[in-house]
């Protein structure tokens, strides 16, 4: 008997504990929902000390309309339900007035009805597969043509290449962007045979066979490359199996859109020299705003080695931009906020402004860059001007007629301009 | 006569929790939702919603740990692949839900859900066809877990690998389970899962009414479940179970097809965690092959384990418990949390073999010796 | 027969299918021998456990298993118990039984009930539950499920209790009970399954003097209605219950007789009863 | 037998040209100094035809200078109008004159900038450079040279290997230059059908991707007998290359397995032996990879020698480890084979996040040793990477030490007694808990040896372990609990087979088929590939 009290009493001020609302005076409350734990952890760690950098600094300018701003940090732990309990508790029980987090696009899909319901904001700083514009979410982070496209036209115009290996992850983002770009290079009058695609399982280490097939289908006398969209721990692994396989850049080069300085940090680079990757950001640009920002980023991490990379700046970008937008709406509420952001400025790290678009997504340049022996990388190609980010691809059947406007008198994430009506909408 | 009540006691000593569990279970219930439902948000007895969904999710687990016990606790099957369980049940409330969105997905659609759609798939596939009806997708929540569970307890137990290795064999099952739903060709969403939904049976998902009769749902159906567990149990079968526990072989000796009693009970066990899934999908919001990943099943052992094996009421509160101290230390300290979980799991084993209940009970059982003792002199 | 035909058989209401029948066809005793063992072959990885083993157990007879260590007794049982299975051979219960194609439950259930050397009780449940789950009952799964205890069924379990003399230990642990006590507990659940044949391996290992002496007089009372094959080293006991000794070496039938005719044996003094003798005389 | 990479066979002949250019080079420098001016002023896109220009103006002596270049160690010192190499060594970076080889002491890193190199400017420089090595000294620099050349033969290039065929030295050589001949010699329409199709005759016996474009090119020429001619070469070469790919693809499936085995044999001991479910087995080899990493910090002028330090010192840090977890955790659980599963289980969630809070939770850089990296060309269609060879090696190494140790030693002896009957062990006086501590030591120290290995391969960080955990138990299953060869076997078996369905079914559905089988298996086996029989199994 006693037990079963005692833990209904548990359970009971465990109701009561999480329901008391907070009661924190007027700061401005930002929210963190980056995994601290679990797999993700590598890549969102970084990204959670960016955001609480970033509030340091406005800090120190003063705050906000007058208050000082407050970070909440909360561990969804790279379990992907718990983006949305998280999400909700930042809302509900903490009353953020924004949102900084998710990586993964599974997690950003998690918390986005959460978000939608209560009416948050959330700034999602990581490239990804497109295919959405919620009111609610500002995408930082590259749209596939914001990478992908204009990498590939690289591969196409300066190296002359014409077989692609389009290697991936099996998920969305790697599958999407395959999609894309068979449409985009199919478009461009790449045969079927030209394109081989093929996916492996998150986390795959052996990658002899897939390695020696490229070998193989770069042998067949035509330029060929490697549209890498391999996510994190994999990459480790196939670049080895690309070395050890004397796979060389001059070869067949490769192509990538997850590896970034943080990714390379990781492995012993000596091989993979010449080999390329495709970002807005790098930390190599040598652009006052960017050493500035390594050197503040140095300075807050206490570690001179910690490299800099595209999500953090994107990151950065959707800060000041938040910033810039609640000083122009004279209020924290989402929905002047969110229309205060629209056609914000920044500039970028890399040089250029970047520009917030109708579609919720950025402006940006896009860099494609070399890896270097030291783990950086050496910008060789860059589009002159910036990319505007497409939130749906004029590639894929199912999007290509969709368009996202949150400006009136659309007001709508997904407006398809043949049938002229706007669907999808939670609201 | 005394005696023969006393050792109908005696027997079932977890029987006599049955009544003060469901009332208690219930009753909080009740009130937590009333106090959402009729309280003002700034009352000091508001009980929030986000409150609500994260009951409604523990009771959930509650469930789950329910079926782990009772293949663990009382017939000695350790299953490392619960989990996998518990996801399709998941998947199947998932399709529902999914099918439910309707034209309204961003690709307006009245048929395919989305991540189809941008995938380019044409038409739906079969396993997909009469998900729409709800009464198809909760036969499936119940069917697909048990007839799993039948096919591979059949094979198991019917050539006899027990222990260790059936532990091991669940792993894989539920690990294949995993790598399979990741792909996309599987037609299930890939590591995204389904998510986004709108409505169940016509109720907006994202209303509170929604939240708290689910949450409703879920006490009840876990007291009903707990309740027929406990009649289950604590008949002849109960004890079989239990004979098959301490000694299958003898349990033979003496006639029993121990390996039919198993596959059934796996059975049974699964589709309690089928529909644990199938209830926590639509209060979560979203299903993803992530359920399927070994560690989770494990996780579920180890709530038995602290809660007390043996007994549905230990699984209950260990579920509860262990969930709860997860939910505070994630906010307060993460890394510390996976320290914490891991010194649970030995400490547990080392020194709490029988978990909280365990402890109470032994408590008790000296006391009852003691008694033999005097009635004997 | 049609298939029409074959399906009305198979759906005909008067009778349950037989996959879910129990096999409770009647023993056939005719010529008053029950458990036939012919030609039993079965060896672990070059040692021969069994070499061509004979054994003919005629109904109601009570009958001593002996032999050294590694004699093959126990494996004997295994075998007729269908524990292990035999590489060569045939076994009958009865003229109608093979129990080579049943598995333990099976022959369990036809009326074959087995001590262990080791006694193994269900320690986890009381001595009652113990005895309850050995009742001759239905033993399928939802029959059990929904089983009650008749009175009948109770005054019976009673009775063992009685018989065994552990009526004040009912609700106790088995675990709980003493080493001879669980011997007994083991025995009472043999009785309590009311079976044709009964096979007792070293049933008074560790019993006290007297505690032997009632387990002889249960054995021998046993004998008649229903049939006993015990395994013993104690030659006292053996000596006191035995009207038909077999003595078994490296597998195979060595002797067999009354108590008299075997130790006046030359081979069986010489393999078996020599060294007892031996240790006698050390001892 | 090492391939000699590109880099290896210029520093080779650089050293040699360094030599031999040391007079002529002030000589040199005068017609090239502008170039080289240029060439530092240039902007990426504008180097090439420089390169150009520089190749024209000058001789062997240039290689040098094209090779700091192609490694993009080439700088440029605008106040001289000089370029000059930035080079490595031990640790503190050193400038020096490309040709002369003399240290530049008196630069700063401020002095000079970087000439910047891209892909497209390294390819042309290798070919540069095989252009000009086509008179190397030594045979098997020329023959690479030749070979690298086979791809773009331009007439210039045709001559020149016309001028040296005839007197070359070395057969292979002689072989490559008549190859590429003969495929100059198909290649031109002008010529009469019968030279084309017996030049083809002698491309059919090679195995060059070169070789199998052209003769695929020649496959829509006009003349027939020429197309002809291609079509039966090409079948010629293709059972040939079908052959190789065979072999390649049993060498993938060999390697696999012997990852497998490596990771799996730990455990076959733990669990086998002891019959202890070690969750945390994982976890020590990760820790196995993270000593390989701390080695190589400790030591990072000597990474070619930092594995001979490492295995002995992996598999210390991971047996004692273990010997720690079997004397605090596992002697308590004896016969309690599940708990012990649930109590490793916790202890592998501890240690993960130790190596998180200790290292972080970044991937680890482990580099590889350099007499590990590249691989071993039988053919071109057949190479076999040098590390993982080395692993195949290592694996069965152990393996065979191993059965050695159980089979030879007092403790291997001791081992097999508790294995089989502890108590009658226990009785014969055989300390069984030293035994167990050393048992649960050696696996896990086996474990250790296993992460030095797969630091070669894979991620080194705190998810290594988790992700050959399962794979290990289910080798250890298959191949039957307590039975080394079983191990040996099962591991090679599910190695081979992922590989030959991967390349069908894709690797994802791969895993899950084996995965499948195992399951099935075990319902038809429970004892595994090799069970124990008789009573000691019950």
């Amino acid at each position: 008997m006693k037990i079963k009290t005692l833990t209904s009493a548990i359970v009971l001020s465990g109701a009561t504990l999480i329901a008391l609302p907070s009661l924190a005076a007027d700061t401005i409350k930002v929210g963190v929902l980056h995994s601290l734990s679990g797999t993700m952890a590598i890549s969102e760690t970084t990204l959670k000390d960016t955001v609480l950098m970033m509030v340091d600094e406005q800090n120190k300018k003063g705050g906000l309309l007058g208050k000082k701003i407050e970070a909440v940090v909360v561990d969804p732990a790279s379990n992907w339900p718990l983006f949305a309990e998280k999400g909700r508790e930042l809302l509900t029980k903490d009353k953020v007035d924004v949102i900084f987090g998710s990586w993964t696009s599974v997690s950003r899909k998690s918390v986005l009805p959460v978000l939608e319901e209560l009416n948050g904001l959330m700034f999602y700083p990581v490239q990804y597969e497109g295919e959405e514009s919620s009111k609610n979410v500002f995408y930082t982070g590259a749209a596939p043509n914001q990478q992908a496209i204009p990498a590939v036209d690289y591969l196409m115009n300066e190296l002359g290449v014409e077989r692609f290996v389009l290697a991936g992850t099996d998920y969305v983002y790697p599958r999407t962007t395959n999609k894309i770009l068979e449409a985009y290079l199919k478009g461009k009058g790449v045969a079927e045979k030209d394109i081989m695609i093929n996916y492996t399982p998150f986390g795959h280490s052996d990658w002899q066979s897939i390695v020696s097939d490229i070998k193989k289908f770069g042998s067949e006398g035509m330029k060929t490359a490697v549209v890498s969209t391999i996510n994190g721990d994999a990459n480790v692994p196939f670049y080895k199996e690309l070395g050890n396989q004397g796979i060389s850049s001059e070869d067949i080069p490769v192509v990538a859109f997850s590896v970034g300085e943080e990714e390379l940090s990781g492995l012993d680079t000596k091989p993979l020299v010449g080999h390329l990757a495709a970002w807005n950001y790098f930390q190599s640009v040598e652009t006052p705003e960017n050493e500035e920002f390594i050197k503040a980023w140095h300075a807050y991490t206490k570690n001179s080695d910690r490299v800099t990379n595209d999500p953090m700046e994107a990151t950065y970008i959707g800060f000041k931009m938040w910033a810039n937008a609640v000083t122009k709406a004279g209020t924290t509420d989402v929905d002047a906020v969110e229309q205060a952001m629209i056609g914000q400025t920044t500039p970028n790290l890399t040089g250029g402004v970047a520009v917030m678009n109708k579609n919720h997504h950025l402006s940006k340049p896009v860099l494609i860059g070399e890896i270097q022996d030291d783990g950086q990388f050496e910008v060789v190609w860059e589009t002159d001007g910036v990319v505007a980010g497409d939130a749906w691809s004029d590639f894929l059947p199912g999007s290509k007629d969709l368009i996202s406007d949150w400006t009136a008198p659309i007001k709508c994430g997904n407006y398809n301009t043949k049938t002229k009506t706007c669907s999808g909408q939670n609201y | 006569m005394t005696r023969l009540t006393a050792w109908f006691s005696e027997g079932r000593s977890t029987g006599k929790h049955t009544l003060p569990f469901v009332v208690i279970l219930l009753s909080v219930t009740i009130l937590a939702s009333a106090a959402n439902l009729f309280l003002p948000a700034d009352s000091i007895f508001y009980v929030s919603t986000y409150t609500i969904t994260l009951l409604g999710k523990y009771l959930c687990y509650a469930m789950l740990a329910l079926a782990v016990d009772i293949i663990w606790g009382y017939c000695g099957i350790l299953s490392l692949g619960h989990g996998a369980f518990f996801a399709l049940g998941g998947y199947a409330m998932g399709m529902y839900l999914m099918r439910q969105i309707g034209d309204r997905g961003v690709y307006g659609n009245p048929l395919l859900p989305d991540f189809m759609v941008f995938l380019d798939w044409k038409e739906l596939p079969w396993f997909w066809l009469g998900m729409d009806q709800f009464w198809f997708a909760m036969l499936m929540a119940v069917l697909v877990p048990g007839l799993l569970a039948f096919v591979f307890g059949w094979l198991a137990f019917r050539s006899r690998v027990t222990g260790v290795y059936l532990s091991i064999m669940t792993q894989a099952l539920t690990y294949a389970l995993l790598l399979a739903f990741f792909r996309n060709e599987m037609g299930f969403g890939g590591n995204n899962g389904l998510t986004d939904f709108k409505e169940i049976l016509g109720f907006n998902l994202q209303a509170d009414s929604t939240r708290v009769a689910l949450f409703l749902i879920t006490a009840i159906l876990l007291a009903v479940i707990f309740v027929v567990s406990q009649k289950i149990l604590s008949s002849r079968l109960g004890k079989v179970v239990l004979a098959i526990r301490d000694s299958e072989s003898r349990s033979r000796f003496i006639g029993y097809r121990t390996d039919r009693y198993k596959v059934w009970l796996f059975v049974y066990s699964a589709v309690i965690a089928g529909i644990a899934g199938a209830l926590y999908v639509p209060q979560v919001g979203i299903i993803n092959p992530g359920e399927f990943s070994p560690i989770n099943s494990i996780e579920m052992v180890i709530w038995v384990a602290v809660g007390g094996r043996g007994t549905l009421i230990g699984a209950v509160i260990g579920a509860l418990l262990v969930n709860y101290a997860k939910t505070r230390f994630t906010a307060i300290m993460p890394d510390a949390w996976l320290f914490a979980l891991g010194a649970m799991f030995v400490l547990v084993t080392l020194y709490l073999p029988k978990g909280l209940m365990g402890l109470y009970g032994q408590l008790k059982a000296k006391r009852n010796t003691v008694m033999n003792k005097e009635s004997q002199a | 027969m049609s298939t029409l035909d074959s399906t009305r058989e198979f759906f005909r209401r008067d009778q349950v299918w037989p996959f879910l029948a129990p096999e409770q066809a009647a023993v056939n005793v005719d010529n008053q021998v029950i458990l036939y063992v012919e030609g039993l072959n079965l060896s672990f990885d070059g040692f021969k456990a069994l070499n061509n083993l004979n054994l003919y157990v005629n109904d109601g007879e009570l009958r001593c298993l002996i032999g050294a260590n590694g004699a093959g007794k126990t494996t004997l049982m295994d075998v007729i118990t269908g524990k292990t299975q035999c590489d060569s051979g045939t076994v009958f219960f009865g003229q109608n039984h093979n129990l080579l194609n049943k598995d333990e439950a099976e022959i369990a259930q036809l009326g074959i009930g087995r001590k262990f050397q080791k006694p193994t009780v269900f320690e986890e449940q009381t001595v009652f539950d113990n005895l309850e789950l050995s009742l001759k009952t239905d033993k399928r799964v939802l029959p059990t499920l929904f089983s009650r205890l008749t009175p009948t069924q109770i005054d019976h379990i009673d009775e063992v209790l009685k018989t065994i003399g552990l009526a004040k230990h009912r609700f106790m642990l088995a675990g709980a009970l003493s080493h001879g006590q669980k011997q007994w507990l083991e025995i009472g659940m043999l009785l309590v399954a009311e079976p044709r044949l009964l096979l007792i391996d070293e049933p008074v290992a560790g019993m006290t003097a007297q505690e032997t002496e009632r387990t002889a007089e249960l054995l021998t009372s046993l004998a008649g209605e229903r049939t006993v094959i015990v395994v013993e080293h104690d030659m006292e006991f053996v000596r006191s219950i035995a009207r038909t000794v077999t003595v078994l070496h490296q597998g195979s039938v060595l002797a067999e007789g009354t108590m008299d005719q075997i130790q006046s044996n030359k081979d069986v003094i010489e393999v078996y009863l020599g060294e007892e003798a031996a240790a006698g005389e050390q001892a | 037998m090492r391939r000699i990479t590109l880099r290896h066979c210029i520093a080779l002949c650089c050293c040699l040209f360094g030599l031999l250019s040391l007079p002529s080079s002030g000589a040199e420098s005068t017609s090239l100094d502008p170039l080289l001016v240029e060439l530092g002023e240039a902007k990426m896109k504008d180097v090439e035809p420089i390169l150009v220009r520089i190749e024209a103006a000058s001789d062997d002596s240039i290689l040098p200078l094209f090779r700091t270049l192609l490694e993009g160690n080439l700088y440029y010192i605008e106040a001289e109008g000089q370029v000059v190499g930035q080079f490595d060594v031990d640790g503190q970076t050193v400038y020096k004159d490309v040709f002369t080889q003399q240290v530049r002491s008196d630069l700063q890193k401020g002095d000079v900038g970087k000439i910047r190199v891209n892909n497209k400017l390294r390819g042309y420089l290798r070919n540069a450079m095989a252009r000009i090595q086509l008179t190397a000294k030594s045979p098997s620099v020329r023959e690479r040279a030749v070979r690298e050349l086979l791809s773009k033969l331009d007439d210039d290039t045709v001559e020149v290997l016309e001028g040296l065929y005839p007197n070359e030295p070395n057969k292979k050589v002689k072989d490559v230059m008549g190859l590429a001949l003969a495929m100059s010699t198909a290649s031109q329409t002008q010529l009469a059908p019968s030279n084309r199709i017996a030049a083809i005759e002698k491309m059919s016996t090679s195995l060059e991707s070169d070789v199998r474009n052209l003769l695929n090119r020649l496959t829509r020429d006009d003349s027939a007998a020429v197309v002809d001619a291609a079509n039966v070469a090409l079948e010629k070469i293709a059972q040939r290359v079908n052959r190789f790919a065979f072999v390649d693809q049993l060498f993938f499936g060999l390697s696999l397995g012997s990852v497998l085995l490596l990771a799996s044999i730990g455990l076959a001991i733990t669990f086998g032996v002891m019959g202890v479910i070690n969750m945390a087995h994982g976890e020590m080899i990760m820790l196995g990879a993270y000593t390989t990493y701390v080695v190589q910090l400790i030591m990072p002028n000597y990474i070619d020698y930092s594995i001979w330090v490492a295995i002995p010192a992996a598999f210390l840090v991971s047996g004692l480890m273990g010997v720690l977890i079997e004397r605090l955790v596992i002697c308590r659980l004896h016969g309690r084979p599940l708990e012990t599963l649930l109590a490793t289980f916790g202890i592998s969630l501890i240690l993960q996040q130790l190596v998180r809070t200790i290292f972080s939770p970044l991937n680890r850089q482990v580099s590889t040793p350099s007499w590990m990296s590249g691989s071993w060309e039988i053919n071109p269609v057949l190479s076999l990477t040098l590390n993982r060879l080395y692993i195949l090696a290592f694996a069965l190494l152990v393996f065979i030490v191993l059965v050695i140790v159980l089979k030879k030693t007092s403790l291997g002896l001791n081992v097999r007694a508790v294995s089989q009957n502890r108590n009658m062990a226990k009785a014969m006086g055989v300390k069984t808990n030293w035994v167990d501590a050393m048992t649960f030591g050696l696996g896990s120290g086996i474990a250790g040896i296993a992460g030095v290995a797969l630091s070669q391969l894979t991620n080194v960080g705190p998810n290594l372990g988790q992700s050959y955990i399962i794979d290990s138990f289910m080798v250890v299953v298959f191949g039957g609990v307590g039975n080394l060869l079983g191990t040996l076997v099962a591991a090679f078996t599910l190695g081979i087979a992922t590989k030959f369905l991967e390349p069908t079914t894709g690797a994802v559905l791969a895993a899950i088929l084996v995965l499948v089988f195992i399951i099935l298996f075990i319902q038809k086996r429970p004892k595994g590939l090799f069970p124990q029989k008789g009573r000691a199994a019950e």
